[in-house]
């Protein structure tokens, strides 16, 4: 098993979870976080003084899949949320080591 | 001669019905998602400059100056700067308190209407394409309508309807207005789908119990006067807007066996705007009725009539505002009595008279059509001359990063320190 | 003959008196966890509907109407629907505003008593539970408690008690109230363990300080005239809650080194209930004492005794009103001058007679226990009849979910686009 | 003769001037860090409870009472207690309405004043420091001011310069004081870098929202009468925050070609300001131009000055209050004409007099130096003899957690279960 | 080392808490997701029309243990959180390389 | 590549991005939390009572780096949070075996 961990752009959100949706993907859970990388947030303009906003809001997104559809997931979420600009955000795969489902004490890929 | 128990209260009335638009700008918001809270609030809140430098410069004379050509609709600019608009004299619209404070009564007034209908464009509409909007929209719809109606040699007057507190001249031609325009504007992105993104209810019941306790003093203040009237308008608010809250609890408890707060508070703000044409006219049984049968109407257009047609009337301007306004002079004309008010010359329907009746339908026609005509042709112009949408990519971003570069809540997840 | 000046100071005291119940929402919604932000808020606004449906119907005459029977307990029903209160014509209680003004002024009391009453209920108890027991509340305790002590042949008034805006009457009868019905209810999971968990603080502020300025109102309007008694009850109520804030502040430094806005506004306000009985009767030197000394009094119940008797008076009722409301009457009865209020018959204790306060300490008694048993009665009948708590699961998940299936703040964290 | 009508209207008037401290509290949150929401809001509200004793006690005495020694700088103890002040008699200042009701509004002025030093000093004083501060500020400062502007005998009313609603008295003096105490202080740490966390606009917007309709009381109750005067300040006052809102968001547009909510609520707060000196003394258009100009000043101000001079006046009480009203009293030495009140001597300068600006000059001379002199002193002392700053690390930590152990929304987050 | 991450109610939170305490297990975070999984969400109602709900507050618990007690852990936290309906969450067992305690230093099983 | 985690206190993150900055360490993602540990949270005053607020908020910091700048970065980290006291905070390191740039599809080392 692997998690497939997402950072994209808020506005993403929404589509992705459609895409998602199509491709039957069913569990992941999404928080939201502050990044920074190599884009430059905006200026905001408090009452006169120009500022500058360094960290900006993103969405973390998490899916353990199975080892074989790791690929698929990570194409899907690349088709779904580039837009060719600074800003898009990463992915990062890392390993699962086990996988228990609550209600049933269900373990391994089973339980996913 | 000036009764400074008048002066009173129509001075704190004012400062009470002020408090509306701020107060609706936090009701809007509270119903937004949180990326759009900030677009929301100024939308709401810039029409407190810019309504009432208009009215100072020629808003006010358009509206009640002297009748500009004898065609009832429009005053002429003779009172413009408030020249004729004294402190110290009484205007010529009542007798007990000076002529500037009806101005500024009437001000308050029209600074939440078109606050009211930027209500149906919320979430995707340029800020430099509704500040355009709204000073157009002021010019050919507000001040034409508020003359017809309570100006002096008014079209409308002129017929014999009767409008305590505005049920033409705020609720309808706003609610009117915001239907129009939100068409012509077009939908959200995913409307329909993904609809249910308020981020802060409680700043919502905030937004909401200012409109609430302002709305006594609109409809209360209306009689111009500390007087019976004041009071009958008063007392009729309350029955009817509390009848409907009532009846909206009721609905929701029938059909989800729940009810919500944002639905009691939708309850109680549609039976205000129903009673507002006839909170000086009607007795109060009528108000109990009028309140108590708005909340089912008003939900079937919300739910029913909007999903069908599939317009996108984002915080329901016309479904609130329009509908329960035009029930409400309906309802005005059904059972206003001349005993109450004799600025009523007929009794209504219900006690048998037939006139003021066709006097208020013909009124709504009017009302309607004028309102839906202007704002179409403002909203299509305008459609022609600027860019009126952001890009979906904004919309999809939020209208605060993009249209303000400001945040509801820049430092609220406690990282930003 | 009606006095304008009357006329509008009781009718803007009447709206800013009504702020004071979605004030009251917010204030309680802020202490609360997040999860029941919707249900505490609903809890408290309902009120305001149905409150005001059935005064009109029949509680202003339950209440004002003439005494049923002659026992001073409760009006008879001839005025229902507000038959023979008038928007034109003088009630019997006063002769300077219109009854039916005086009528809107007294229901915006009714509204806001059984809000404080749920407080004590908050977190655990079911929605439709609660419209229930607050329909019965109104008429089987504020209705007669009303009219024992303000209603023509009142049994508490016919003893010479005295009470200006609402001590025994709202005060007392809702923190006594709360305070029973909470115990019957039973605490809430954990209580005890896990107690200090308000959501926002700043809504607690807003919702304070809508009360804080609705106060005056409420007591300065029980003047019923702009004049000089009504000046004594604002001056009072200033000086009275300024007094409990300092010494509540003044316990915390002295404990914990350390001062806190949710101490801080809780002191005010104990310190506005504490001079809301005797506003219009004592001197300003009185109020500086009722106001210091309440402070340390609700202190000592809201730790020392609650934490012993583990009652979950979960929002203070009982704590800040009850017990705040009891020392107001005995303080009424000590420090009333007739020369300030000549209604009050006898001065007080501190100037020598004993009359008033022995007539204070009988309505107390009256009041204290006609509100318990009345509450008892009704919480016991009730759990026979429905379900009037959430199960421990709705509970843990919030009673925002479970009863509204509405969230506070459901697109606040960004992440629901 | 006592006027209902006028005590109405002043009574109601002090109710919404009171508003306006939890007003300004909510404002100055909403603008700082949420580790700091709770400081801000205690700091602005436990001046509600410490002047109104101290007015009480002594506090009016100094202001109003008899002249001390002839030097009109302060008043003797003869009133202190309100000895003398009643709610039954009429006061030196006025007729129609009591002493005791004149003695209140003119104590929710003194509580709004030093709230509002308050905002300089945000983020790093220790609230110890603060309340001993605020404490002596009330003595040296206010009441001198006021009994030196407003008091009988008083050495800048005797000047011939005017002030209708606190030019001098409150913006002046609080935003001097506000500047002078904040450079004592210290700038907060890492200011100027990391300069931009509101936590909480819309808060921001409630609160400018309350001042704005609280400033309409506040202007329009100064004319102490329900009469032409107070509806001439509360025209100017519309007119004046509408022109000051308009022409920011006219700059934030030129310069950014976005507009924002915490620029144009600013804009509309300055305009208030400076439209305070004048309300009750200068013509419609006046009020348009003095409204106009005073964004541009302040934007300088805020943006250029403050930076350049890198003081740091977290919340711009020097920068909004102080540049405002000094600008707002040079105006009324231009504008005022004795045509519309008689209280000024001479007419502005732009009428052709000069008499009325010298007067006006050297009465601002002497409050800004008194206020600066005065501050400075306090502060200095206050360095000697306690601590008056947090430590860095409790800076950083915010001073909701090290000044009060209590967070704005300790369980918001929705873990906190 | 490895990290246990829980999935959860948030209404577990204290029960959670408590067995923790109960337990000894001191070290731990928390935070709130949205989730999304077999669960469905609630019908909302808004001003009259019907929502669906689908996403789903959760809670995140991340305890990073020494690995002979990751099994304890992972009892420990099924026992208290399970409810048997749908919407229990799920466990997940991932590898930590290294563990620092800024404090002093002290790296490895100490340093939990 | 390794994930590294920092948990810190929440007054340290400006500190740590002025450090970042200079070490130009750009690519991060900050979130808040709450954390129990040794520290033992403070005395809150509820309208009289008392209440121990056991969970803190925390911020959790993460930053992916390639493998042989782990150490380099923990240090920095360290020196500059480190204050001695109990809740200074813990730093994790896990293995990370993909990263994908979103917007161009660069992979491993090259998309950090
Ligand atoms: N090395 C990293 N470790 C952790 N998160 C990172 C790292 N680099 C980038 N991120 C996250 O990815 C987001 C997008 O990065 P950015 O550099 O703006 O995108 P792009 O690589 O497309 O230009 C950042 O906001 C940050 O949250
Ligand atoms: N594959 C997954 N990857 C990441 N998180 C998941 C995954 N599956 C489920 N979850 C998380 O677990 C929570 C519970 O899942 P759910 O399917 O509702 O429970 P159950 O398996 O008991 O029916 C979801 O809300 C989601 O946050
Ligand atoms: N075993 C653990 N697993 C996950 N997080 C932990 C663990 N131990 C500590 N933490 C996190 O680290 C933070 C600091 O821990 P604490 O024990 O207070 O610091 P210190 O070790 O410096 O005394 C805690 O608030 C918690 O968020």
């Amino acid at each position: 098993m692997k998690l497939v961990e997402a950072i994209i752009r808020p506005e993403k959100l929404e589509p992705l979870k459609d895409s998602f949706l199509k491709a039957d993907i069913k569990g992941m859970n999404v928080r939201q976080i502050l990044g920074c990388g190599n884009q430059h947030g905006w200026i905001a303009h408090n009452r006169g003084s120009s500022v500058m906003m360094n960290m900006l809001p993103k969405i973390e997104i998490k899916i353990v899949v199975a080892d074989d559809k790791v690929e698929d997931t990570v194409k899907l979420i690349i088709d779904t949320v580039r837009t060719g600009e600074i800003g898009d955000g990463k992915i990062f795969v890392k390993p699962v080591e086990e996988c228990i489902r609550i209600r049933t004490g269900e373990r391994g890929d089973d339980a996913l | 001669m000036f009764n400074p128990g008048d002066i009173a209260f129509v001075a704190i009335c004012s400062m009470l019905v002020f408090f509306m638009t701020p107060g609706l700008g936090l009701f809007y918001a509270g119903m937004v998602r949180r990326k759009n809270a900030i677009n929301t609030i100024m939308s709401v809140m810039f029409v407190c400059g810019l309504a009432t430098v208009m009215w100072f410069v020629f808003g006010y004379s358009l509206s009640f100056g002297p009748d500009a050509g004898g065609f009832g609709v429009v005053g002429n600019l003779s009172n413009a700067f408030f020249h004729g608009v004294s402190a110290s004299e009484a205007g010529p619209y009542t007798d007990t308190i000076p002529g500037a404070l009806y101005a500024v009564f009437q001000l308050v007034f029209c600074i939440v209407t078109p606050a009211i209908v930027v209500g149906s464009l919320s979430g995707r509409m340029k800020f430099s394409a509704l500040f355009v909007f709204v000073t157009a929209w002021l010019v050919l719809v507000y001040y034409p309508m508020a003359h017809m109606v309570w100006g002096q040699g008014g079209l409308i007057a002129g017929l014999g309807a009767v409008d305590f507190a505005g049920g033409y001249v705020i609720e309808i031609s706003s609610g009117i207005s915001g239907l129009v325009a939100c068409i012509i504007l077009g939908t959200r992105k995913g409307y329909g789908i993904q609809s249910y993104h308020p981020h802060n209810i409680p700043l919502f019941v905030i937004g909401g119990a200012i409109l609430w306790v302002g709305w006594f003093a609109f409809n209360g203040g209306s009689a111009l006067s500390a007087n019976e009237l004041a009071v009958q308008a008063i007392v009729n608010t309350m029955i009817a807007s509390a009848a409907a809250m009532l009846s909206w609890m009721l609905i929701e408890t029938v059909l989800y066996q729940k009810v919500t707060v944002m639905g009691a508070v939708t309850g109680a703000i549609v039976g205000l705007v129903s009673i507002t044409p006839g909170a000086g006219f009607v007795p109060f049984e009528a108000a109990l009725f009028i309140g108590g049968v708005v909340s089912p109407i008003c939900f079937f257009f919300l739910t029913k009539v909007k999903e069908k047609f599939a317009y996108d009337d984002a915080l329901d301007a016309f479904g609130c505002h329009g509908i329960s306004g035009i029930w409400g002079v309906i309802a005005t004309g059904l059972f206003a009595q001349t005993a109450i008010n004799p600025v009523a010359h007929w009794d209504g329907l219900f006690f048998g008279d037939t006139r003021l009746f066709a006097a208020q339908m013909m009124a709504l026609a009017i009302a309607v059509l004028y309102s839906a005509v202007m704002t179409a042709i403002i909203m299509l112009l305008l459609k022609k001359v600027m860019t009126i949408r952001v890009s979906p990519e904004e919309e999809a971003l939020g209208l605060d990063i993009s249209e303000h570069s400001e945040e509801g809540y820049p430092a609220f997840s406690g990282i930003d320190q």
